[in-house]
């Protein structure tokens, strides 16, 4: 029997041997590729963007407890573990068919905001804020965490990096850890709050209030108050129109932990408004051999290439898309901030890019409003946390809304919960078709009759950092950051130039 | 070593008091037995650490065979079910990992059963032939090999470069 | 005198090692006084080219995490371990193989037919796989290969010391640094990391007795656990007895069993079997069928002993798959 | 079992009847090839007999009961043959193959007593008994065949179970050396003398014993203890005793008409048989 | 506990010297000694490597010593036999040679390679894998030092049958303070029983009473007769032993056995079957089992008694003349109950006999049945003349029996009951044969298989017999019946037999038949085994620890054998064994300590993490945790060295010297690394 199957996965192998080709001279590791190829003319013919990595999360899910997944897949990242360990969780309540009591249900929500503040904190800050606050021109050596308190001072460095901190212990104090929270259970959590910690979680909360209104502010007198900088957010090189996907509430309103999906489409009508088990009947990936990431689009279009405008299935995902497929805020002032957004932008819905980061700093004040919101709520210091599962486990899909964009999982069991089939969709993923689109525009627009700009690579990284493309996520690499390397071959496809950029 | 037929290799744990001194006595009765089995001698089965076992199938072995007094009957009273419920995990994660279940086995056999010592090991000896050579051994070699090779390709294209710079 | 030089990087990893890193908050600030930093591409740019120009061993420590899955990881590990005095595996991946080498339970093939066709939301009538070398209309491009299974670095190159973990705490990473920067460095090839076992530091230690007898295995969903009480005693399968000390037992702290990031002790090759032979030789019932009743608690014994650790086992990865 | 072993045959099945066992005759069955053929060879005898076998498991039937001892003799044998010798087992199942059967060995061949001590049950039978046979001396006689070389239901030097089979009727059974002696039946056709002498010393022995009946479980030994007793008488002296199969004794206990036990057919009659229980004599 | 072995081995560079031993042929003839010693010289580590005849033998340990000090071997390593034979003997030579006796490993290619394969290149080859492990392991070898435990110097001997008895007198002579303990109410065991000896003739009760009484009187031996033993503890030197003492109802002390009790009791006449005498005679519910029964007490028992009642219980209901009868001596005491007393003693002889062959078993041999056929044990008590017929033989129904038949191997040599001969019945049946004939004039036929006579003059009594006339039918029995074929037969019991040296089957009438039942082990010697942790061979009999080198030792040191428990075998036999177990005991006790393997196990006390998971796992509870460091610690003085703890610690803290996890390691890389 198990030498059969032995025998089988030899033969599979040595069929498969025949086409990968080992090849020893490879890229350099954690480089996102593009390799863009020219025409007689010298301009682009064709530019691809690879992702270089597979981990196979969802195959050696299987034979696992299913209560062990929200910590195996928070592994798959460490930047948004607690998105992985949040819609693991959520995914075995849906497959034991169990309901979280309220103070478990609470403990989540905040937990989980204060995470997504946290987390947006960082981006703003340290991986993709420093393009726009240092600036896109400044010297690379520049662009990173320490110019950025160059820029705005030690003092508001130090704001940022303590705010960081007291975010995380809270997160700590539930989960075990930060990286890699141990929270989740079916039914709740596995940790009560002590009414001894509340007052200074409390007070935390009505500081990140105030620390997510800074950021704005900080946000509006450095970028918006530069006309160069809303240029080039507002530039063709950085607005693609595709369709957008979000979690809404009941009110259509914005919800990062819990809802039903809520697609618009270009013109920012709605396209379908679905509950997360029905999943695969709206999203599909598909698959391109020169990349390991996968490609998602809407399934009722039908995959049509990395088409933009009328003719797309390609639609987008995180702060940007939130914003267009909602219609506002269940806090005050991040609905404010919400509708001063577009007023700003000029109305529903937004198809700039670099428009991520306003609307990133305008989720962080939701975020923050609902640690206040839930931190006042009774429940919150209830002993009760857990309801355990009594039903017979089988199919199990949980969705939440990760920084990066809406995240899925979904799993199937036998009648002991053992893993049998598992799969996840991972934000970054859902963006993968117009961070390529993107990456293929910017270089368009920049390289012209074999004239290869200085900046390229600069302009072309800003335009898929925008997305803070987690490819830790979609497969590995480094997240935000995305170092590069462009190669660029003429028409008889030889190597003419390459560029590196860090 | 002159290339010879591939015979399987079993490696046997077995208590001082009652495996290994049966298998004393089948040497005393002049038993015939297969000669794969090397025998490696533990005060108690309850000594048998899972990490053993691994340690003999990592290096090579094809069976690993455990002797242990009768239940009941343990020199010190209680090791052989220490053993006993390792065995029982142990056989299932072995499986997990693709050994099959007839290569590892626990068997009781008291000092005065030489004839079960032949036995066991004959019998054991004949389904490891019938399986076939397990040789993780070998396994981990080729594994390794998989980087061997990309270290050679990468050291002369090193140089290469060294040499271009240069 | 010039900073000594240091550099961070990462392989087959999920980048929450780096957090780790990026947690040292202030201290960061500290570390990056002290030395020299020549590569920390999560933080800073820098150029390959530099670290490929710079003499051998002109960097004084390259601490590395992430597991090695990929030809391209391979390389870096190897360019590194050229150009550093000290070589350090940070975090689980690289120490043990870490979770992703829960891998070397399947054949790449099976990973590569389920991602990119077996999946329920893929859809791949074409069967297209990704290829290391493609071309359309004479365009040629490439991918990395994957190796077929996960390695931690020491089964890749030389290692000098280990900083264990999933992730790492700042306070031993903390720890680590100021080793290296004040010489005060052990034998070589140690985890810096305490060499006894999680339960010394546990805070539920003295809620343990001394006669616990299994009669059943708990999965930590079954049950209300409590949040005082050693978990072992409650019948949940906690790895502390068998997992280095040194994170301060936050699992624990979260009300959840410890699954062993820390790996094994020195005195230990194998930490799950170690586990087993600890959990198993306590169990209560005498009988076969009494015995398998109570390990059924224990569905997924290689998940269970080996969460990080598989590459880094006797046995390194599961028999009948393809080796190269 | 339709010529001389009638009686056995009739209250053998009137016995079941009573005690709800369902039995089914084997369609179309043949001589098992005992005794004679068995002597000059084996194999056909196994080829005979498998093929009752054969059909057996053809109409799925759970158990082939044979009453009678050769049958169940060379049964049995059959089974072990193909069972130990694959050539035996070859060659039988080529020509059980031409008359379209096969047989795989799964249909045991039990013996009535076997089926009536450890499956009936002796409770099971005594609910049964309406007129005990109080007072009646048997001696048990299991002839040479249904113990020896296999005893499967019973021990080979001492068997027991219509021992037991008797005292739940009620009867009383005598202390009998001789219960598995051979009853010279296969030399009384060929030679009469040694023949009879077995038989004479059966009977003579019994009477020595006490027995008032010889209860018998064998067609050839009832034939052959009932059927010589004036030859015997001539040659030795007069030994008078009724040989009677088991089943009848039973039916006889079940209070059963002594015309569907075909008692009418022995020639030792039946003299002291056990009176009717004064309420059930109304009936 | 600081045992030398937490200091490493030094660390210096393991010089090692290697030997393979021929054993005669025993190894050279299946094994390749010199390439193996070829083989082993290039071995890292290995500075000599040779071959020799007999390592064992004076010049063989001398050359290990020698070369010690000639090539400065810091280790040894000796392949020959079985380490439970020799490991000492080279333990020593290395000690002689200046090393410390662990810088030792042994390797067996005797029992486990030579005796046991056919293909000399297999053997060969396996010889190889095994030294080279051993090679491998001997370099993590540490010095350590043999603990010396002192040894209690009493001796307990169960059983108080003639192996119990000249056992516990041989050590009593020679000073040592004995317990015996006996489960009947008398010593003697089936001796006792026995009329004459063979092949002597000389009385058995003669030669046995004597001995009998000076153990009830000898001052280094304390008898507890009525009496077993319930619970074993401890090990070699220091057993704790827990007796179960009987109620006799009758108190030993004040008991002067003037036995004028037994005439007072309420019934008049004895009619209850008398053990002693087979159930032949008849004895009342107060009784002593025989005349010279040691101790001189009588017994009461209360199955019968009238003054107990069904359960067992005191029911006053009899007039109790015994007590009266008893007067003022007060002996005679209802009140008595189980007791249980504790002793503590070094060596223990295990002594407790054997049981014949239940007869009814074979039941064509009419056992039981009919009233004629007697077992030989019932012949013993019918000849004797303390006997229930004083010594004349005269059968169940009163007749003198005229011809007698003797049935051989009842219960022996027979693959339905016993496979095994019982040694005895050959001689005994001649012993039978002739008195019956004495007794009776009888015709007597034996009945036999084959005639074994082995022994002093056992053959020549054999030859005797012949001459005296007894007929000898050569044939397994087939029955016993009482069917008369003819008129010699009638009324009598008629043995068919194939005679197999006439070549027919003939039936041979008798008034009188006797079955020389076999011997077999005793009902509970399965308890008895575990009682004590000794094993049982296939047949039941106790297994000695060598059937040659160690014929009264058992696998469980200070524990040793006498007598037909280990095995059947006469009189003379079973005394000489029961004094060799006493000579083993005393070399044992006189030594005054034992040296115990220094296998204990330690935790390291700076890795301990204190998760307590070994402590229940110690079934010495030697183990225990210490609550000021928080860690747990093992009492070596307590520990066994079964290293149970050792391989279930998870962080691989606890250490067992001898049998450490890198010598282990090393030792499997070793026999896997040569192919």
């Amino acid at each position: 029997m198990w030498n059969q199957a032995q025998a089988q996965a030899n033969a599979a192998f040595a069929a498969r041997r025949r086409n990968v080709t080992v090849d020893p001279i490879t890229r350099l590791e954690g480089h996102g590729k593009i390799d863009v190829f020219l025409d007689e003319k010298g301009n682009v013919e064709r530019a691809y963007f690879q992702v270089p990595e597979l981990r196979g999360f969802e195959v050696f899910a299987r034979g696992r407890p299913a209560e062990e997944m929200p910590q195996i897949t928070s592994r798959i990242c460490g930047v948004c573990p607690t998105a992985h360990h949040m819609a693991a969780t959520k995914c075995l309540d849906s497959l034991y068919g169990v309901k979280p009591t309220p103070a478990g249900r609470k403990i989540r929500e905040l937990v989980y905001n204060t995470f997504m503040l946290e987390d947006h904190a960082l981006h703003v800050y340290v991986l993709g804020g420093p393009d726009f606050i240092v600036g896109p021109e400044a010297p690379a050596a520049e662009r990173n965490i320490v110019g950025v308190i160059g820029k705005v001072g030690v003092e508001t460095g130090k704001r940022v990096i303590g705010m960081r901190r007291r975010l995380r212990e809270l997160i700590a104090y539930f989960g075990g850890k930060v990286v890699h929270p141990v929270l989740g259970l079916p039914g709740g959590v596995s940790k009560a709050l002590n009414p001894a910690d509340l007052p200074k979680f409390q007070q935390l909360a009505k500081d990140a209030v105030d620390f997510a209104q800074f950021t704005l502010q900080v946000f509006k007198d450095i970028v918006l108050k530069n006309s160069e900088y809303v240029k080039l957010i507002t530039s063709e090189a950085y607005t693609h129109k595709t369709y957008y996907m979000g979690m809404v509430d009941e009110k259509n309103r914005v919800n990062f932990y819990d809802g039903m999906l809520r697609v618009v489409n270009p013109e920012g009508k709605e396209f379908a408004k679905f509950p997360v088990e029905n999943y695969r009947e709206y999203v599909a990936e598909h698959v391109e051999p020169w990349s390991y990431m996968k490609f998602c689009y809407l399934k009722p279009l039908g995959w049509k290439g990395f088409e933009e405008g009328a003719g797309t299935s390609v639609y987008s995902v995180a702060p940007l898309a939130r914003l267009n497929a909602s219609e506002g805020f269940s806090t005050p002032l991040a609905q404010a901030a919400y509708d001063e957004y577009f007023k700003t932008l000029g109305g529903k819905p937004v198809h700039h890019t670099l428009a991520n980061h306003y609307a990133r700093v305008v989720e962080m004040i939701h975020a923050a409003e609902r640690m206040v919101e839930l931190l006042n709520d009774p429940d919150i210091t209830s002993p009760d946390v857990r309801t355990v599962p009594t039903n017979r486990p089988s199919v199990g899909i949980g969705v939440v809304e990760a920084p990066r964009g809406t995240l899925f999982h979904h799993y199937e069991t036998d009648e002991r919960g053992i893993i049998k089939m598992a799969n996840m969709i991972v934000a970054t993923q859902n963006n993968a078709a117009r961070i390529a689109m993107s990456v293929d525009r910017a270089a368009k627009a920049l390289i012209k009759n074999g004239q290869v700009r200085e900046g390229l690579l600069n302009k072309v990284e800003m335009a898929f950092r925008a997305y803070d493309p987690c490819l830790g996520c979609a497969t590995h690499s480094l997240p935000g950051h995305m170092p590069l390397i462009a190669r660029i071959y003429n028409h008889r496809r030889e190597l003419v130039g390459e560029i590196e950029q860090h | 070593m002159t290339e010879k037929k591939w015979t399987p290799r079993l490696v046997a744990f077995f208590c001082n008091w009652c495996t290994y001194t049966a298998a004393d006595l089948a040497g005393v009765s002049r038993l015939k037995y297969a000669s794969n089995v090397r025998i490696i001698r533990v005060m108690c089965s309850g000594r048998i650490d899972p990490q053993f076992v691994l340690e003999a199938f990592a290096k090579g072995a094809d069976g690993v065979l455990i002797g242990g007094c009768h239940p009941n009957d343990c020199h010190y009273v209680e090791g052989n079910y220490k053993m006993l419920r390792r065995y029982r995990l142990l056989k299932r994660m072995l499986a997990d990992m693709g050994i099959e279940p007839d290569r590892f086995r626990l068997e009781w056999i008291s000092a005065a059963e030489g004839e079960k010592v032949k036995r066991v090991v004959d019998e054991m000896v004949q389904k490891l032939t019938a399986l076939g050579p397990l040789a993780w051994d070998k396994k981990l070699e080729d594994w390794d090999r998989e980087v061997k090779a990309l270290e050679e390709h990468v050291q002369a294209q090193q140089t290469t470069k060294e040499v271009a710079n240069a | 005198m010039p900073k000594p030089k240091v550099a961070f990087y990462w392989c087959a990893s999920c980048g929450g090692c780096e957090e780790t890193v990026v947690d040292l908050a202030e201290d960061i600030l500290g570390v990056v006084e002290k030395v020299d930093i020549v590569l920390w591409p999560v933080a800073m740019d820098f150029k390959y080219a530099d670290v490929r120009a710079m003499p051998d061993k002109s960097i004084v420590a390259t601490f590395l995490n992430g597991a090695i899955r990929s030809t391209e990881q391979e390389e870096m590990a190897r360019l590194l371990r050229r150009k550093s005095q000290f070589l350090i595996a940070y975090g689980s991946c690289a120490h043990t193989g870490g979770i992703p080498g829960l891998a070397n339970q399947f054949s790449r093939e099976e990973i590569l037919n389920f991602v990119y066709k077996g999946s329920p939301s893929t859809v791949n009538e074409t069967g297209t796989l990704p290829q290391t070398e493609f071309e359309e209309q004479g365009r040629r491009v490439h991918l990395p290969a994957l190796h077929q299974g996960v390695r931690s670095l020491d089964q890749v190159v030389e290692v000098d010391y280990y900083v264990p973990g999933c992730p790492p705490t700042p306070n031993i990473t903390k720890a680590a640094v100021g080793a290296l920067l004040e010489g005060r460095l052990p034998a070589k090839g140690s985890v810096l990391a305490p060499d006894i076992a999680l339960c010394d530091e546990c805070p539920r230690k003295a809620t343990k007795p001394t006669n616990v007898a299994f009669t059943e295995f708990v999965r930590p969903h079954q049950r209300l656990l409590d949040p005082n009480k050693c978990f072992l005693a409650q019948g949940v399968v906690c790895m502390g007895p068998a997992t280095r000390s040194g994170c301060g037992s936050q699992c624990p702290s979260g009300n959840m069993p410890c699954t062993g990031c820390f790996g094994p002790t020195s005195r230990v090759k194998d930490q799950g079997a170690k586990m087993l032979s600890s959990l198993c030789a306590n169990i209560e019932p005498k009988d076969e069928d009494g015995i398998d009743k109570v390990l059924e608690g224990i569905p997924d014994p290689v998940g269970t002993f080996y969460r990080y650790g598989l590459p880094k086992s006797l046995l390194r990865r599961k028999g009948g798959l393809p080796t190269s | 079992m339709k010529g001389t072993g009638r009686a056995y045959e009739e209250s053998l099945l009137a016995v079941m009847r009573a005690l709800g066992v369902e039995l089914e005759e084997v369609e179309d069955w043949n001589c098992c090839g005992a005794t004679a053929y068995m002597a000059v060879d084996e194999v056909k005898a196994c080829i005979l007999a498998s093929r009752n076998l054969a059909i057996a498991e053809k109409m799925n039937n759970k158990v082939m009961m044979a009453p009678c001892s050769s049958c169940y003799l060379i049964l049995n044998k059959t089974k072990h043959y193909l069972h130990d010798s694959p050539q035996v087992n070859s060659v039988v199942n080529r020509a059980l193959k031409n008359a379209g059967l096969s047989y795989s060995g799964n249909v045991p061949v039990r013996h009535p007593l076997d089926i009536l001590i450890n499956d009936v049950g002796l409770d099971a039978i005594k609910k049964q008994v309406k007129r005990p046979l109080k007072g009646l001396k048997v001696a048990t006689y299991y002839g040479c065949q249904i113990v020896r070389p296999y005893a499967t239901f019973d021990r080979a030097d001492n068997p027991t179970t219509m021992d037991r089979l008797m005292e739940a009727l009620g009867a009383t059974v005598v202390r009998f050396p001789l219960k598995t002696r051979c009853c010279g039946a296969s030399l009384t056709g060929t030679l009469p003398e040694p023949g009879l002498l077995c038989s004479y010393i059966i009977l003579k022995e019994a009477i020595r014993c006490g027995a008032e009946v010889i209860s018998t479980v064998c067609p050839l030994c009832q034939f052959n203890l009932d059927g010589y007793h004036d030859k015997i008488a001539a040659k030795w002296e007069h030994v008078e005793i009724p040989t009677l199969y088991f089943t009848q004794l039973m039916g006889l206990a079940f209070g059963l008409s002594e015309r569907e036990l075909g008692l009418h057919r022995n020639f030792v009659p039946m003299k002291k048989l056990p009176e009717a229980q004064p309420e059930l004599a109304v009936r | 506990m600081e045992n030398v072995s937490q200091k490493k081995n030094g660390g210096e560079q393991p010089r090692i010297g290697f030997y393979i031993c021929h054993c005669g042929h025993n190894i050279a003839s299946m094994v390749d000694c010199a390439d193996v010693a070829k083989y082993v010289a290039q071995l890292p580590g290995v500075v000599l490597s040779k071959d020799y005849k007999y390592m064992c033998s004076d010049p063989g340990q001398e050359m290990i010593a020698k070369d010690i000090k000639e090539h400065g071997l810091n280790r040894v390593v000796v392949a020959s036999c079985s380490p439970l034979l020799h490991e000492h003997t080279f333990r020593n030579a290395t000690e002689k040679g200046g090393l410390n006796p662990f810088y030792f490993q042994m390797v067996n290619v005797r029992e486990h390679d030579s005796w046991v394969h056919t293909n000399r290149e297999d053997a060969t080859h396996k010889a190889k894998a095994l030294a080279r492990a051993a090679i491998n392991r001997v370099a993590h070898h540490k010095p350590l030092e043999t603990k010396k435990v002192p040894i209690h110097p009493d001796v307990l001997v169960v059983g108080g049958g003639i192996a119990g008895i000249h056992a516990a007198m041989t050590l009593a002579n020679a000073g040592k303070k004995v317990i015996l303990v006996e489960r009947e109410p008398t010593i003697g065991g089936h001796m006792a029983k026995f009329d004459k000896t063979f092949p002597t003739l000389d009385c058995a009760a003669c030669i046995l009473t004597p001995k009998m009484s000076e153990v009830g009187s000898h001052p280094n031996i304390r008898l507890m007769t009525y009496s077993e033993v319930v619970k074993v503890d401890g090990y070699v030197g220091n057993y704790q032993v827990t007796i179960k003492r009987k109620p006799r109802y009758v108190d030993e002390e004040l008991c002067i056995g003037c036995q004028e009790c037994i005439p007072a009791c309420v019934f008049k006449e004895p009619k209850f079957a008398d053990e002693f005498n087979e159930g032949l005679g008849k004895r009342k519910p107060i009784y002593i089992p025989f005349p010279q029964a040691t101790p001189q007490v009588v017994t009461i028992d209360p199955k019968v008694c009238l003054n107990f009642n069904k359960k067992g219980e005191v029911s006053n209901k009899c007039k109790k003349t015994c007590v009266e009868a008893c007067g003022d001596k007060n002996a005679i005491d209802f009140t008595q109950t189980e007791k249980f007393e504790e002793i503590k003693v070094g060596a223990i002889i295990v002594a407790t006999g054997f049981k014949t062959f239940d007869a009814r078993r074979i039941t064509q041999y009419g056992y039981g049945i009919y009233p004629g056929v007697y077992t030989s044990l019932e012949v013993e008590r019918l000849v004797n003349a303390a006997g229930p017929t004083g010594g004349h033989v005269v059968l169940r129904d009163g007749r003198k029996p005229e011809s007698i038949g003797i049935i051989h191997c009842v219960g022996s040599r027979d693959e339905k009951t016993n496979r095994w001969c019982s040694r005895v019945c050959c001689m005994y049946s001649l012993k039978l044969a002739h008195l019956l004939k004495e007794h009776t004039g009888a015709e007597v036929y034996n009945f036999y298989i084959d005639m074994r006579t082995p022994g002093k003059n056992y053959d020549e009594f054999y030859g005797k017999l012949l001459e005296e006339g007894v007929h000898f039918i050569r044939g397994r029995v087939g029955e016993v019946t009482d069917w008369a074929f003819t008129k010699e037969e009638e009324g009598k019991l008629v043995i068919r037999v194939e005679d197999t040296l006439a070549g027919y089957v003939r039936r041979i009438p008798v008034d009188m038949v006797v079955l020389s039942v076999g011997l077999e082990p005793q009902p509970d010697a399965q308890d008895v085994r575990r009682l004590f942790g000794m094993s049982c061979g296939g047949e039941g009999f106790f297994l000695e620890r060598h059937p040659k080198l160690a014929p009264v030792n058992t696998f469980t040191d200070g524990i040793y054998l006498a007598g037909c428990c280990q095995g059947p075998k006469d009189i003379p036999d079973t005394v000489a064994q029961a004094g060799a177990a006493a000579a083993e005991a005393m070399q044992l006790i006189d030594r005054g300590y034992i040296e115990q393997e220094p296998n204990t196990a330690f935790i390291l006390q700076d890795e301990c993490c204190g998760c307590k998971s070994c402590i229940p796992l110690c079934p010495y509870t030697a183990i225990v945790f210490d609550e000021s460091t928080q860690k747990a610690i093992i009492n070596e003085a307590l520990c066994k060295g079964c290293g149970t703890c050792v391989g279930s610690c998870p962080s691989g803290s606890i250490v067992q010297n001898l049998f450490e996890d890198d010598q282990i390691f090393s030792e499997i890389e070793g026999v896997l690394s040569y192919d």
